[in-house]
């Protein structure tokens, strides 16, 4: 299945809010730390319902703030989402960005960007698209030292990249970026049930599931374009 | 789409520039119209407002 | 009062150990998310007791740590506390940096920066002296927002500068660093008691203990070397 | 102070490269000694291992 069958089909079924709902526990400190200042213009690479756009808007007044996604169904949606003027969504794939060079002053993804077919290929479009100077925000969840994320791929039909911390910041540099920053970032919102509670349906041990969330978190690698 | 994001984007395939065609427009948006390679020749389609600037052999019309 | 002279009592009083343990609370989130490759080489300006270097070496095998401190008596405890050879002391100025030009791969700060005489000249000696690429992690407890920190200039002689967030992003901006991040870190170790204990002999009200704590934290700003 | 602090330490006024004269060293450290600026002439001391490279008035020797 391609990335914009297998999307779709989330989109119609409603995904794109669960996910917000779930994703904004990280991503909300991921994007408190963006240096964007005000009038800037962001992009959202797997933009999703399109909430990382509203944010970069409402807390740092961006100026342009725009959403790309591989999936229509996704696009539309997120549209749907906002009447918001300066937010704008295009569909189109991580691997060929349709956005002039120096285009955009600062990048962010969260839990889309190991769908690139490419990846690397990816980061150096990125390092095209954004100005010097600026940065790019990548959050994901599944990587390699994620060992609770490892079996992700057996749910989804598109190929996933399961990199390590190692491997973001040799592919950013190699891709144009200075790596500055490398983080794991904790979800201190999820609940963790009482010990008592454990086995539960999607966890064996509450070690595993505090693990999960509060040590390994989501994986941020913020790039500097050269 | 507002015609605003005509400044940034690009054709996928080459990154050269791309003509706007708009069949039906409101207030302040596109609505329903093509973008045309200027140099591939390559038409990708605005569709409920929406740019699809898939490359070709990732669309589906 | 000189730096040399103020400084140089606290650490006969042993409040460079007080420090560390108050400062590791944010300092830990900090270092843990600069970008330190192995063997590289590190600088802590305003070392205190040196804890930041000996965290670099243990948590990403930095190669060489030196500690610089405008205070002799700082300088001389914090050679004390490690006995690791890569880690190294010097005594020197903010404003006057005795190391070669592209000699640092990261430089870091904790609560120490704004004492410098002349800030903007510190920031430009930091491009010099770092690597471009290379990162300065500029963490501090005193700035505009934290109103809670507004009164203590009254017990110290130095002069300290008291920048809000977006004079910090431009001041790093003018001395030649891209701002990659910004980012209140909390403290999430202090223990804040409960509402009935309040007032404390420091603090009127819980919430403002939990507001200069939780919420306002360690300022951090991130500038990577055009 | 290691000697291999002396890859990266200059003269805090200037830059350049400073000279290094030793009186006690261990092992593998420098104790006591001086730091010399090739260009400015200006004195450096070497205490208890520790390079005082304080801009000349704002030490206290
Ligand atoms: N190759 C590709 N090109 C463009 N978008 C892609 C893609 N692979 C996956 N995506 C999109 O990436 C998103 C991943 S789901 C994450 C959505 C959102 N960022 C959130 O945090 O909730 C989906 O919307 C999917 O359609
Ligand atoms: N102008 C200056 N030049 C060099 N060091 C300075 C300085 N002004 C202050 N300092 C040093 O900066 C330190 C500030 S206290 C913080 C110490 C340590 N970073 C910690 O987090 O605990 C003191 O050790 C003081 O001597």
């Amino acid at each position: 299945m391609s990335v914009r069958e297998e999307f779709d089909t989330w989109a119609a079924d409603g995904r794109d809010k669960g996910m917000e709902e779930r994703h904004w526990h990280t991503a909300k400190h991921v994007l408190a730390r963006m240096p964007v200042e005000a009038g800037e213009t962001v992009l959202d690479l797997g933009t999703g319902s399109g909430y990382a756009l509203r944010a970069l808007r409402d807390t740092k007044n961006a100026g342009r703030a725009y959403g790309l996604d591989g999936s229509p169904e996704m696009a539309r949606n997120a549209r749907e989402y906002t009447d918001d003027p300066n937010v704008g969504f295009v569909v189109g794939d991580f691997d060929e960005l349709p956005f002039a060079d120096d285009s955009v002053d600062h990048a962010f993804s969260m839990e889309a960007f190991y769908y690139a077919a490419d990846p690397e290929h990816t980061l150096e479009e990125l390092a095209r698209v954004v100005r010097p100077g600026g940065t790019f925000y990548c959050a994901v969840n599944y990587y390699e030292e994620n060992v609770h994320s490892h079996e992700w791929q057996e749910n989804i039909s598109v190929e996933m990249t399961r990199w390590n911390r190692s491997e973001y910041r040799d592919a950013f540099r190699n891709a144009g970026f200075y790596v500055a920053e490398q983080d794991n970032v904790p979800d201190l919102d999820i609940e963790i049930p009482p010990a008592a509670e454990f086995p539960t349906d999607s966890w064996q041990t509450r070690e595993a599931m505090v693990e999960r969330y509060r040590t390994l978190g989501t994986l941020l690698t913020v790039g500097v374009v050269r | 789409m507002k015609e605003s994001l005509m400044d940034i984007l690009c054709d996928p395939l080459d990154k050269s520039d791309l003509e706007l065609e708009v069949d039906e427009r409101d207030d302040d948006e596109i609505l329903e119209g093509r973008l045309i390679g200027t140099e591939t020749g390559e038409v990708y389609p605005i569709e409920d407002g929406i740019p699809n600037l898939l490359p070709p052999d990732m669309r589906d019309d």
